[in-house]
């Protein structure tokens, strides 16, 4: 019944909205995380969190601050409200959490559980914040959908837009701009790569990384939002998380990470601008990166004339035309004929993008023959 | 044992004639137990002299799951033991599980027994919980209870449908025992009715008329068979009780249900206006 | 744009009331959408001429999603928009969240609109699912539809449970617009369906009186606005149309439902028998 779960959307990192949003909430560190519904639902999804931390990408996070209201068929009966209710005291009786997000599952929707109320009324009685995703499990979606409702969800922590007069008494800017990281793909194999190389692109520009949504993110991470010049979201398809950012905040915002040679050298002209730099801090930055991308460049110099085909899968829509950049400059012939190159499932980021992806082409050309 | 149930349109006469039946049977020195399956929970009151006894669904709110059978089993008229499944607040929650959990129970406690039990169920059958009782071996004979109306037929051949698609399981024990037609004083109704039964495979057990006994004997929180024992209607009762008694309806006999545009060529023929 | 939901009892009369409320409004210049929310699909049959119209899960199951708005959407006497929910297939799934389904496609569709848009909903309402259009800010009244029958009382007074209940969310849209009186020719019953509207803090719409025309119209397959346009029945659905259009509830006010000895001692109080 619902369009966002065609079959050809399952992947392997793919679960139900509940995952989604978790891929989020339990990267807020000092936040905890309450999944309405049976166990299975926090289960599922919380395990296949850690062991995507812990086997796929070596990474050891801690257990995640994930729980679950443990909705039995009592409450599937009755209405879990008063489970949930009760949950959310324990876990704030718990006092670690300086905030708590609640995501619902298909079986709490079906039933007709109110948690946005629930979660307002106990918001009010704790004096925490108390947050409701829009999730419902598979009927909400997908896991892009629960995804980009815990962005939602975790932006509420950011105070309300400065008034004119706060403005006005706030200091003068600061000499460092700082940028927001928002939507990074947590569970993205190369996540932390990428953060490194626009952190990388930014030090360029003489800017830093303010807060990121979320990556071991504090709620107090969170609160300094409004520090930065510009936001940066990783990847927007949809344009549904630049709108949501451009609603709740005045900062300006990018859609998405740098892909190629000549989009990062445009995304690094489009961040300084947008951050009002000087021209010649911006065309300073942008030598400097075209004379890194021709020293990366000749290191793979032993693939020039070589013939290469890309295989765009069930990509069809791919915009390709960064390849066909990269192939042109590295020295690559595209030839049907050539070896098909498989496409990489996350566009690359950055320089450091295009050069790790060269690396394989290399295997790749060089292991077919 | 014998494991019967009534399923018709919400209104049919379900209830009134559940308990009847239920009395008529208890005058044959057997062991009867009633049990309510429809959110209102109103299958038993008749038998209980008016007393809404607390649901099943209630009990388990209050008390959580250490019940004892005498919290939700209860005695009433010539000892038929009452039950009454219930369900959730309106508006929240799922009925459909609660028929569930209420068997499961009824099992746990081994308070499900008698020589006759007769299951009282919601007809506007919305999901699979309000065909539990179908399933699972519970209600091994299904009498199906309408009149002529039209709303009333196109549930009863929804059941019978839902009867077609269990006999198709591996392990069924589910039969179409029969019609009960529940007479609302339409013309043609009984030719209406016994056709309809024919047509899906089935028979005609009885036809009750419209009697304003009924009402009587509501008012007075009494069922007919203990209010006017000698009355016509009470008769009637009795008789469509011993011709279920009598019937073993074969599982491997599969209903046939109508497509809409039979049933409503039926009702077109019988209909005089 | 007015959104207007009936709910009562099963076989009370909602679908007969909403399609000649919908026929009384659709005479106004009002652009009307009539959605039947019962998987019984028979709310619009009326005002499409007795035409059977597809549902929209029956819709969904045979083409999937890539639906068309005309696919699910038909129109009737005076081009009244009508919609029919539908349900699964007896005895499996979950009508319930059908209705939710039917509601999100609507949505999608955006084909959710109008000057009135009238939603008949069954009113057992045994779960959330069929709780759906009064929450999400689709049905903004609610109308009781109801007679002097102690359980069509009970059904109404439960949906004025459901409705307090809800009153109670941080955001709610939903208030109890008033109860309409179908009479099933009970004595006293004008006084009795008064006297429940108040004490559940509201108040009686109308009274529909029992009429033979009702069922002329229906076998000629048209609402009585259509059929016998200047009969007296035609001139009630009519009042209670003005009525309904000049009503707007406050919906802080909060439904006050009855226990059930209350609701005892109100049938007792007005029953003559
Ligand atoms: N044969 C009958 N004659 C007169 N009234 C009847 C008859 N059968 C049922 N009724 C009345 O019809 C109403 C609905 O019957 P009920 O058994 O509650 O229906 P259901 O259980 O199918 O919802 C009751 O008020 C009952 O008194
Ligand atoms: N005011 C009335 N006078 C006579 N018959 C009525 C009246 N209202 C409804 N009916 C009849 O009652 C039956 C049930 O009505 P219906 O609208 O289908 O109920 P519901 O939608 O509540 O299940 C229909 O056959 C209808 O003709
Ligand atoms: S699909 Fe539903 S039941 Fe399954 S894990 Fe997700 S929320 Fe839980
Ligand atoms: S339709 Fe049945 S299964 Fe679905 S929520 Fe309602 S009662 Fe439960
Ligand atoms: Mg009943
Ligand atoms: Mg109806």
């Amino acid at each position: 019944m619902n369009s966002k779960n065609s079959h050809k959307n399952i992947s392997r990192l793919e679960g139900c909205t509940v995952i989604g949003a978790l891929t989020v909430t339990s990267f807020v560190t000092d936040a905890a995380t309450i999944v309405h519904g049976p166990a299975g639902c926090a289960h599922q999804s919380a395990s296949m969190i850690q062991s995507a931390m812990i086997y796929i990408y070596n990474e050891c996070y801690g257990i995640p601050e994930i729980f679950t209201s443990d909705m039995n068929e009592e409450e599937i009966i009755f209405g879990g409200e008063e489970r949930l209710k009760e949950t959310i005291r324990e876990t704030v009786a718990d006092g670690r959490y300086k905030a708590i997000f609640v995501i619902g599952t298909c079986i709490s929707d079906t039933i007709g559980d109110d948690i946005e109320t629930v979660c307002k009324n106990a918001s009010a009685e704790y004096n925490i914040p108390i947050i409701p995703i829009d999730a419902s499990g598979f009927l909400g979606g997908s896991f892009e959908k629960g995804f980009i409702s815990a962005i939602r969800g975790v932006t509420e922590l950011i105070p309300p837009r400065r008034t004119e007069a706060e403005t006005k008494e706030a200091p003068s800017e600061p000499e460092h701009k700082t940028v927001n990281i928002i939507a990074e793909k947590n569970l993205e194999y190369e996540v932390d790569e990428n953060f490194a190389e626009i952190k990388r692109l930014l030090s360029l520009l003489g800017a830093d990384v303010n807060t990121r949504i979320a990556r071991r993110t504090t709620v107090a991470d969170i609160a300094r939002f409004n520090n930065a010049a510009l936001n940066i979201v990783r990847d927007d398809p949809t344009g549904e998380i630049s709108a949501h950012i451009k609603s709740v905040s005045d900062i300006p915002v990018i859609g998405a990470f740098p892909t190629g040679l000549s989009g990062t050298i445009e995304f690094l002209k489009d961040a300084g601008r947008l951050m009002n730099l000087d021209e010649a801090v911006i065309d300073a930055a942008v030598s400097s990166e075209l004379k890194n991308q021709e020293e990366m460049l000749k290191r793979f110099a032993d693939l020039k004339g070589k013939k290469v085909s890309f295989d765009l899968f069930g990509f069809q829509k791919l915009d390709s035309a960064f390849l066909d950049e990269i192939a042109e400059r590295a020295g690559l012939k595209i030839d049907i004929d050539g070896p098909a190159i498989m496409i990489p499932f996350y566009t690359p980021v950055g320089t450091a993008g295009v050069k790790q992806m060269l690396v394989q082409w290399r295997r790749f050309i060089n292991g077919k023959r | 044992m014998k494991q019967i149930a009534l399923y018709g349109k919400g209104g049919i006469g379900k209830s009134t004639t559940s308990a009847n039946l239920s009395a008529a049977l208890s005058e044959k020195n057997l062991s009867i137990m009633q049990i309510g399956c429809d959110p209102k929970h109103d299958s038993t009151r008749m038998l209980m002299g008016g007393r809404w006894i607390p649901t099943v669904l209630d009990t388990i709110r209050d008390k959580g799951e250490e019940i004892n059978a005498d919290e939700i089993v209860f005695a009433g008229y010539n000892n038929i033991r009452c039950v009454e499944a219930g369900g959730p607040e309106p508006g929240v929650g799922c009925a459909g599980r609660g028929i569930i959990a209420t068997f499961q129970l009824l099992e746990k406690l081994d308070a499900l027994y008698g020589d006759v039990i007769v299951y009282d169920v919601l007809g506007d059958v919305v999901c699979g919980g309000f065909a539990m009782p179908m399933r699972e071996g519970y209600a091994r004979e299904v009498y199906l209870v309408t009149s002529g109306d039209f709303m009333a037929l196109y549930a009863a051949n929804n059941i019978s449908k839902a009867i077609a698609r269990l006999s198709n399981r591996s392990r069924n024990f589910c039969s179409l025992g029969g019609v009960i037609c529940n007479s609302q004083n339409i013309e043609g109704e009984l030719e209406l009715v016994s056709e309809f039964a024919q047509m899906i495979n089935s028979q005609l057990i009885g036809f009750i008329p419209r009697s304003q006994i009924v009402r009587v004997a509501e008012v007075n929180k009494k069922t007919v068979l203990e209010y006017a024992p000698e009355s016509e209607q009470a008769g009637i009762y009795r008789t469509i009780a011993d011709r279920i008694m009598q019937n073993s309806p074969d599982v491997t006999k599969k209903p046939t249900p109508l497509t809409m545009d039979e049933l409503e060529e039926l009702a077109q023929k019988h209909i005089k206006a």
